[in-house]
């Protein structure tokens, strides 16, 4: 087996955990962090297809894309925390109240 | 097809425009509203009646705008169109006449009557729609148009009046737009007239044509108040007096029988629809209706309430002149779209009269109006004979002409449908004509509004007394060219001509 | 690709609005808001500019900086994404004009919320660079800077329950646009290419572009809240401000659809099948319904206004049945496409100026009333005239009574159903009609019935309520350019392109 | 010109008589000018015109018969109206009477010189109709209740007339009433038709068994008022019978007898039951009624066939033209007795005893010489048992003189005022007591052709001066005075009722409404539940309605809702798509 395909898998199995943390999970920061984590396994992925074919160098472009898409998530995240934090601070509450 | 022309649009502007400018104007400014009204009213008459000179000179008139794809917006004037157009208009320009006088110093004046231009201008659009489209388009605008109307009172009763009202216009339309749709995709955009189209798919999608003729009528139906379908009438009674004079003598249940007729007629085809037998349905529903109708009338005590119901049956005549094949029986029902039209708008003129000048609202209350009313029952008692079908009055010609198309037809059973009704019409309406004229008034009632000389304000006895001589004029000037009979006939000659 | 027409148009639509709203930034509160203003007036008037430019020279292009794909950007503006744009443009004017008074109205009590500004140009930004951008990447890009955007505008209101909400959407929206990227690196993997038009040649069938269309749909679809995802939509808009609320309904949820339907019907159509289709069309269906029940059982105003979104974004999916063919079919015997595809586009844009009008109009009666329970609604049309009627009117338009923009699309697509002979899907759409019926009309019953007790209506700005009106008007008047524009779109390549995967995807489906 | 006068002038008068302040006495003198086109057409020949424009294309025309019916009906409404104008001056609603009246007036002339369906029918109506204002106008409990009657009675006649006229037309195919006898005679349903205008023009005539609102309907109304109505509105629908029957064109043998029968029951039956009663004007009620029986027998014997219609309607016009004038004279004559004193009296008991001769068929009077016609057609037919219909006619003349007879001792009952006072409706009533000299001269109204076929060679003062026929004419009605004279003089025979009837007026009109009662609690039980029903079928809106306004409906849908909400829910529902997709992308 190849290396980028092992890197596929576990980007895959990444992103598995991720959704399923994001739906499954109860606290802000625990959702928080599984998004993160789905990332990770985007950004692995892509990086993984940069050395897909037997070229002499790397393709640039997934680098390009990852970086960018690295800014963006983290961007995201940090909004993310920021609301979950200004919840806390208004109401105490930590996590999502079912009905509304 | 035919060169288009600007007129068709310019009758609907002539209701149109006044409408949007009353709803920019203020409440108070009174005056100008009720010019603008009026100069509205009197534009469309004589647009029409332009119109209608030069249809009978032979020129064309139609107006079409491609919307999207085959989607056409088609106004054309054909014979019936302009006899319905002509009724509406009339009519609007006496029921102006007559609202004005009747919401003196009411509420909302100013949506009021933006919205009654509004309607008349779906009526009018309905009559002159020249494609099944265009005709369900006003045929929903009408719906809208007429709500603000029923419910003005603002009471909560009116409101679920509204309700009601809506539930089942809204329903009926969404029916009828599927069917609409249906026929769309199976025989492509049909202008009204093109029967030949359904002719030629007749052998090939025979079901599919069955069945989208009756989603259509049941759509239909809703707004003509066939039995099953009736209930939004008697309850949209509570809106004032001028209103459900429209709405029950022209606009609306019109819109449903004119739909019908023109399904019928323009669209089918009466040999097709004969051929397919999808006419018997048609006539028992509407038989039934009718005596039905009847029937619930005769035990309502409310005057408007009962009007309603015998709107609910005698409407349901032109469903049934519909129905049964024969040139006779095709004149009665269109000639019936306009006499009934001046009778019943005159009953409801009467009523709200005696309703506005001293507060009676129950028909046992009525004992000896016609001595303080003379003109106002008068004009009524006339109308009542024509429910019956009495001569001279235009009643009569109508029923003449539906009984003699049954015989001609061999359908004996509706001479005896036509027979109870009359029968029934006599035994409920009579009894307000006797106690009218016959009874002594239990107690002296004193007008509410003082009227001078009169027995009530000028703007309300004119058009009862005009809409009367008018429903008289119908039957008793039949025979004179331009009456609506010889119209009707010319129309139902075209239509059975080889 | 390149030889299509350059123009700088494009670049304008993206870079103005994001410099604009950098510069905003540099401006206290009210400096804040009349750059805003002017900002978004001129990007408005732009891509008005824009539109009328490809209705004269087709679909154009811009390379950013010269820098060709792949590394670089190409922004391609065709008769859709043309349309796209002019709508959001028409709706964002209005948006805008209606927000600054609403902002001024309460800036004693609330400061008049200046960062609205800033964050509604890059929204538009995004939005536009979303309709624009011809690679996959490209329009993750957007997406993210939309949904952040969209998240911050909709919190702005700082109340408890829009942060929830907020966090709530925001968490979905990370979600989404994730489950989109890996798709594309899935597809980047197989194919070694973004860019749209060339996928849509070189993709092949294959385990790995068919986990790509599953993922990238499913986070299309969750950002769009196509039925089983709506979760978080209602509390979102009906939680945030007024004109945030009427932005995010009527344009953002948008975005998301017009990447599904590029993608579906110019990149995927090798591997999609009929039955595929067919269950996007019931997760419509469902929405449909179940939105718009949702909606007339809600009791206050601003819920219906969201409820009745998901139902009306359940239209938008009930076209891809319609648009994928049978297996057998040929998109030239399939004579229902050009309704359906008029369907969709009149849906959305009806949508966007009735439930924009919508939410607006929620917004007046907020400020006057302080609150939105519909109960309280009563004589509004004694109080509020022109409100009542732009509710009104904008109802009609969303129940799909003619000539509204809303009857355009339904009949459209109800002659699709029937043209393609799918006509079960023909009942849901005039059961939502008459639910859609049922609510409207329950709103306008209590505009009319009598008040009970006094409530008291503090005064409303006119230009607001006027605002309201207009674009209620406007979902109504565009039906009038109907014909010019289904031409338009149908002059672009993305019917060529679209059809032609259709068919491919026809032909190798159900295998 | 005079055609369309001859309408309109009556409804003129109606309204300018009904306008007419209290106290003035012109109003008799508008409605004698009112009916001068009528006379006029009654007494000259005019050819028919056709008005284009009136209802369905009106045609207006006369023939033989019907002239001498509208000749009569001028009369009478002449005689009516001037008497009115004096009689009714001081009432309260005379203004509503004189509308009714001259109203009625119009309809009864228009129906008489209509000749096509559609406006004879119009005038028919109208006439009906307004002659309802003339039965309530005393407003008594038994007039209005007679009203009521009449007026049911009348819609059911009308219902049954337009149907039968739909059927006649259809078969016809023109409007014309001039071809609907023949069309009948050719139309295999023709018995039907003709059979259904028998009924509904029979409401009219008070033929039996149709007849019963009649003895309630005509005493009902003032004097004037019953006098048209018996003398000349009944014969409207003898009329719309002679246009519906083709006589002399068929030999429809049942029809025939089954009518000549009835006529014959209603001629004895009525007479022998009216003498049971007090009132006078019921008695001449009644006695209507059995004159138009006699009526009723010679249009039946027509349809025998044999007997061309050009002999047969004259003869029978002349029979109706007797019958009305005496019968107008005696039910004006009502009014007279309590009013009337010294000499005048003489002049009074005179003219009554001319009507009542007329009637019976006394000698030297038109009754004597329209008998005679009757005895010879009915001689002449051969219609099985013609001798016992003779012996029966010749009876219904003794039934007849009795019941006229006990009619003027009722009226001698009234008791006179003191003094030569004579009343100012007199000279109307002389008027039309001399006009009624007519009847003596009545023949000259036949043409020239029944005269021979009658009076053969010899001219017509020979058959008046004829013992032979006078002395046959004479015997009966003697005997029915002697009767009569010898049971009020000896008190052992004198049971006549005194106060109230014997037997009730409108006899099984009450069994009917006996019957009524006794279903009346069934009925309206029927007809509230029949209510009840209707009512209960409501709209589907209610079903929905009840739907939606439920509380736990909306507590369901909240509640899936919020469980939609939930982002477990979300996760599962993301992972079924999943899985669906892919499998349906397979």
């Amino acid at each position: 087996m190849e290396t980028y395909q092992i890197y596929n898998l576990t980007s895959a199995v990444l992103f598995v955990i991720g959704i399923g943390g994001v739906f499954a999970a109860r606290h802000f920061i625990r959702k928080i962090i599984a998004t993160i984590i789905m990332g990770g396994g985007v950004f692995l992925s892509f990086v993984s297809f940069a050395e897909r074919d037997a070229l002499t160098f790397a393709d640039p472009v997934p680098h390009a894309l990852v970086i960018t898409g690295i800014v963006v998530a983290v961007a995201s995240a940090a909004f993310a925390l920021a609301l979950a934090r200004r919840i806390y601070q208004l109401t105490g509450e930590e996590s999502f109240t079912n009905d509304k | 097809m035919e060169t288009t022309s600007i007129l068709p649009l310019l009758i609907l502007i002539s209701s149109l425009i006044p409408g949007t400018l009353i709803m920019l104007l203020r409440e108070d400014q009174v005056p100008l509203r009720t010019f603008l009204n009026l100069l509205g009213a009197v534009a469309k008459v004589g647009l029409v009646g332009w119109v209608f000179a030069g249809y009978m000179r032979g020129e064309e008139y139609s107006f079409i705008f491609n919307l999207a794809l085959d989607l056409t917006f088609a106004l054309r004037v054909d014979q019936l169109g302009l006899f319905f157009a002509a009724l509406s208009s009339v009519l609007w320009l006496v029921t102006t006449l007559y609202a004005i006088g009747y919401l003196e110093g009411g509420q909302h004046r100013r949506r009021f009557f933006a919205f009654f231009s509004f309607c008349v201008t779906a009526s009018t659009g309905i009559a002159l729609s020249g494609n099944v489209v265009t005709f369900f388009i006003f045929y929903e605008f009408l719906t809208l148009s007429t709500y603000p109307l029923v419910v003005h009172r603002g009471t909560d009763k009116a409101v679920e009046a509204g309700r009601t009202y809506l539930w089942y216009t809204i329903g009926g339309g969404t029916v009828l737009f599927l069917g609409v749709v249906g026929l769309f995709v199976t025989a492509g955009p049909i202008y009204f007239g093109q029967t030949e189209i359904i002719e030629g798919l007749i052998s090939t999608h025979s079901t599919q044509l069955t069945i989208l003729f009756f989603i259509m009528l049941t759509g239909l139906a809703v707004k003509a108040a066939i039995f099953p379908l009736h209930g939004w009438l008697p309850v949209s009674m509570v809106a004032p007096a001028p209103v459900s004079a429209l709405l029950h003598a022209v606009a609306v249940v019109k819109a449903g029988a004119f739909g019908i007729v023109r399904l019928v007629y323009d669209v089918y085809g009466i040999r097709i629809a004969d051929q397919m037998n999808l006419l018997t349905p048609l006539a028992i529903f509407a038989a039934f209706t009718i005596v039905y109708g009847s029937v619930r009338a005769l035990f309502q005590d409310d005057f408007k309430k009962r009007l309603a119901f015998s709107t609910v049956s005698q409407l349901s005549y032109i469903a049934l002149g519909v129905a049964i094949v024969g040139f006779l029986s095709t004149t009665g029902a269109v000639v019936h779209l306009v006499h009934q039209g001046i009778m019943k708008i005159t009953m409801f003129f009467a009523a709200g009269n005696i309703a506005e000048t001293y507060g009676y609202s129950k028909i046992s209350q009525l004992n000896g109006i016609g001595r303080r009313m003379p003109l106002t029952m008068g004009a009524f008692t006339i109308a009542v004979f024509g429910m019956i079908g009495l001569p001279p009055v235009a009643g009569f010609v109508s029923k003449w002409y539906l009984g003699l198309g049954a015989v001609e037809a061999g359908s004996y059973w509706v001479v005896l449908v036509l027979l109870a009704s009359s029968a029934l019409n006599a035994a409920y309406f009579l009894p307000i004509v006797y106690r009218a004229w016959f009874c002594e008034p239990d107690q002296e009632a004193v007008p509410l509004l003082s009227s001078g000389r009169l027995e009530t304000k000028a703007l309300l006895l004119i058009p009862v007394v005009v809409t009367g001589l008018l429903s008289l004029a119908a039957g008793v000037f039949a025979a004179v060219a331009g009456s609506p009979l010889s119209i009707a006939r010319e129309i139902a000659e075209k239509l059975y001509m080889p | 690709m390149t030889d299509l027409p350059t123009s700088p148009f494009p670049a304008f639509l993206v870079g103005l609005p994001v410099l604009l709203a950098t510069l905003s930034l540099f401006f206290r509160a009210r400096g804040k808001a009349v750059v805003g203003l002017a900002g978004s007036l001129l990007t408005g008037v732009m891509a008005l500019f824009a539109l009328f430019e490809v209705t004269r020279r087709g679909t154009v292009i811009h390379i950013l900086g010269g820098w060709e794909p792949p590394l670089g950007i190409l922004l391609r503006m065709d008769p859709l994404a043309a349309v796209f744009i002019g709508m959001t443009a028409v709706v964002g004017i209005f948006i805008s004009l209606y927000a600054w008074r609403y902002f001024r109205a309460q800036e004693a009590t609330t400061g008049g919320f200046p960062l609205f500004w800033p964050l509604w140009l890059f929204l538009w930004a995004g939005l536009n660079g979303l309709f624009l951008s011809n690679d996959l990447f490209n329009l993750f890009v957007t997406l993210e800077v939309i949904g952040i955007s969209a998240v911050a505008l909709a919190v702005l209101s700082g109340k408890k329950t829009a942060l929830v909400a907020g966090l709530r959407y925001l968490l979905v929206a990370i979600t989404g646009s994730m489950a989109y990227l890996f798709g594309v690196a899935l597809i980047y993997g197989s194919t070694g290419t973004l860019d749209l038009g060339l996928l849509g040649q070189v993709l092949e069938p294959g385990t790995t572009t068919t986990f790509a269309l599953l993922v990238i749909t499913l986070g299309l679809m969750i950002k769009m809240a196509g039925f089983p995802f709506h979760f978080w939509l209602p509390p979102a808009h009906s939680s945030a401000l007024a004109p945030v609320s009427a932005l995010l309904s009527a344009l953002v949820v948008k975005g998301a659809f017009y990447i599904l339907l590029r993608l579906w019907m110019e990149v995927f159509g090798v591997s999609l099948t009929y039955a595929a289709g067919q269950l996007i069309g019931l997760a419509g269906a469902i929405a449909v319904i179940w939105g718009s029940w949702q909606a007339f059982m809600q009791t206050s105003l601003k819920l219906i206004v969201a409820h009745s979104s998901v139902a009306q974004l359940g239209y938008l999916l009930m076209i891809f049945p319609l648009l994928i063919l049978a297996p057998g079919v040929t998109a030239d015997s399939a004579d229902w496409l050009s309704p359906a595809w008029t369907a969709g586009v009149y849906q959305v844009i009806a949508h966007a100026f009735a439930k924009a009008s919508f939410f607006l109009s929620a917004g007046i009666i907020i400020m006057a009333l302080g609150h939105d329970r519909i109960e309280s609604l009563r004589d509004l049309v004694g109080h509020m005239r022109i409100t009542a009627l732009a509710i009104a009117i904008a109802g009609v338009s969303l129940i799909g009574l003619p000539p509204s923009g809303g009857f355009m699309a339904k009949w459209m697509l109800l002659k699709g159903i029937f043209l393609s002979g799918q006509w079960w899907w023909a009942p849901v759409v005039l059961t939502g009609s008459l639910l859609t019926a049922g609510y409207v009309f329950m709103l306008l019953r209590l505009a009319f019935a009598p008040a009970r007790e006094k409530e008291a209506f503090r005064p409303v700005p006119r230009s607001l309520e006027v605002c309201a009106l207009v674009l209620a008007l406007g979902s109504f008047l565009i039906v009038l350019p109907a014909d010019n524009l289904i031409q338009f779109l149908q002059s672009g390549e993305v019917f060529g392109t679209g059809i032609e995967s259709i068919m491919e995807g026809g032909a190798h489906g159900n295998d | 010109m005079i055609w369309f006068l001859t309408i309109v002038l009556p409804l003129l008068a109606a309204i300018l008589a009904a306008s007419l302040p209290a106290g003035r006495r012109w109003t008799g003198l508008i409605f004698v000018s009112a009916t001068m086109p009528a006379l006029w057409l009654g007494l000259v020949e005019v050819s028919g015109v056709s008005a284009q424009w009136f209802l369905l294309e009106g045609h207006f025309s006369l023939d033989t018969p019907r002239r001498i019916i509208l000749l009569l009906t001028g009369i009478l409404w002449a005689a009516a109206g001037l008497f009115t104008g004096s009689y009714l001056k001081d009432d309260a609603r005379r203004g509503e009477f004189s509308f009714y009246f001259g109203a009625a007036m119009a309809g009864n002339f228009g129906l008489l010189i209509s000749a096509e369906v559609a406006s004879f029918y119009t005038f028919f109506a109208l006439m009906t109709f307004s002659s309802y204002g003339l039965v309530i106008h005393t407003r008594t409990p038994s007039a209005r209740q007679a009203a009521r009657i009449y007026v049911v009675m009348a819609i059911i006649g009308e219902l049954f007339l337009i149907t039968a006229l739909y059927l006649a037309v259809q078969s016809s195919g023109s409007m014309l009433l001039a071809d609907i006898p023949p069309a009948l005679a050719e139309a295999p349903n023709g018995p039907f038709i003709f059979l259904l205008g028998l009924i509904g023009f029979g409401v009219k005539v008070g033929a039996i068994p149709l007849y019963f609102w009649l003895p309630l309907a005509h005493p009902a109304a003032p004097a004037p008022a019953s006098a048209v109505l018996s003398g000349a509105m009944i014969k409207a629908g003898l009329v719309g019978w002679m246009h519906l029957a083709p006589v002399g064109l068929v030999e429809w043998s049942s029809m025939s007898l089954l009518m000549v029968s009835l006529g014959f029951a209603a001629a004895l039956g009525a007479a022998i039951y009216g003498l049971t009663q007090v009132d006078p004007k019921t008695n001449l009620a009644y006695s209507s009624i059995s004159q138009m029986g006699v009526m009723t027998v010679l249009l039946g014997i027509g349809l025998y066939g044999g007997i061309p219609a050009g002999l047969l309607l004259p003869a029978i016009a002349l029979y109706a033209f007797n019958h009305g004038t005496a019968k107008a004279l005696l039910f004006m004559g009502t009014a007279l007795p309590a009013k009337i004193g010294g000499s005048w009296r003489i002049l009074m008991w005179a003219g009554l005893g001319i009507g009542v001769l007329a009637i019976a068929g006394g000698p030297l009077t038109g009754g004597l010489w329209t008998k005679y016609l009757v005895k010879t057609f009915l001689g002449e037919s051969s219609l099985p048992g013609a001798k016992t219909f003779l012996l029966l006619l010749t009876l219904s003349a003794v039934t007849t003189t009795l019941l006229l007879s006990r009619f003027l001792h009722l009226l001698h009952k009234i008791k006179a005022p003191s003094g030569n006072v004579s009343p100012a409706f007199l000279l109307p009533w002389v008027l039309l007591l001399l006009a009624g000299g007519w009847w003596t001269m009545s023949p000259a109204l036949l043409p020239t052709e029944l005269m021979s076929y009658i009076t053969k060679e010899k001219g017509i003062m020979a058959f008046f001066w004829n013992l032979f026929t006078n002395w046959s004419a004479l015997w009966p009605i003697t005997t029915g005075a002697i009767v009569m004279a010898f049971t009020l003089k000896f008190a052992f025979f004198n049971r006549w009722p005194a106060k109230k009837p014997l037997l009730p007026p409108g006899d099984f009109l009450h069994i009917i409404i006996m019957l009524g009662n006794l279903f009346a609690k069934l009925l309206q039980k029927a007809i509230s539940l029949l209510d009840s029903g209707m009512k209960s079928l409501q709209g589907p809106e209610k079903i929905f309605y009840r739907l939606s306004d439920d509380k736990r409906t909306s507590q369901i849908s909240a509640s899936a809702e919020s469980l939609l909400r939930r982002w477990e829910f979300a996760g599962i529902g993301f992972f079924i798509f999943f899985l669906t997709l892919f499998l349906l992308l397979r």
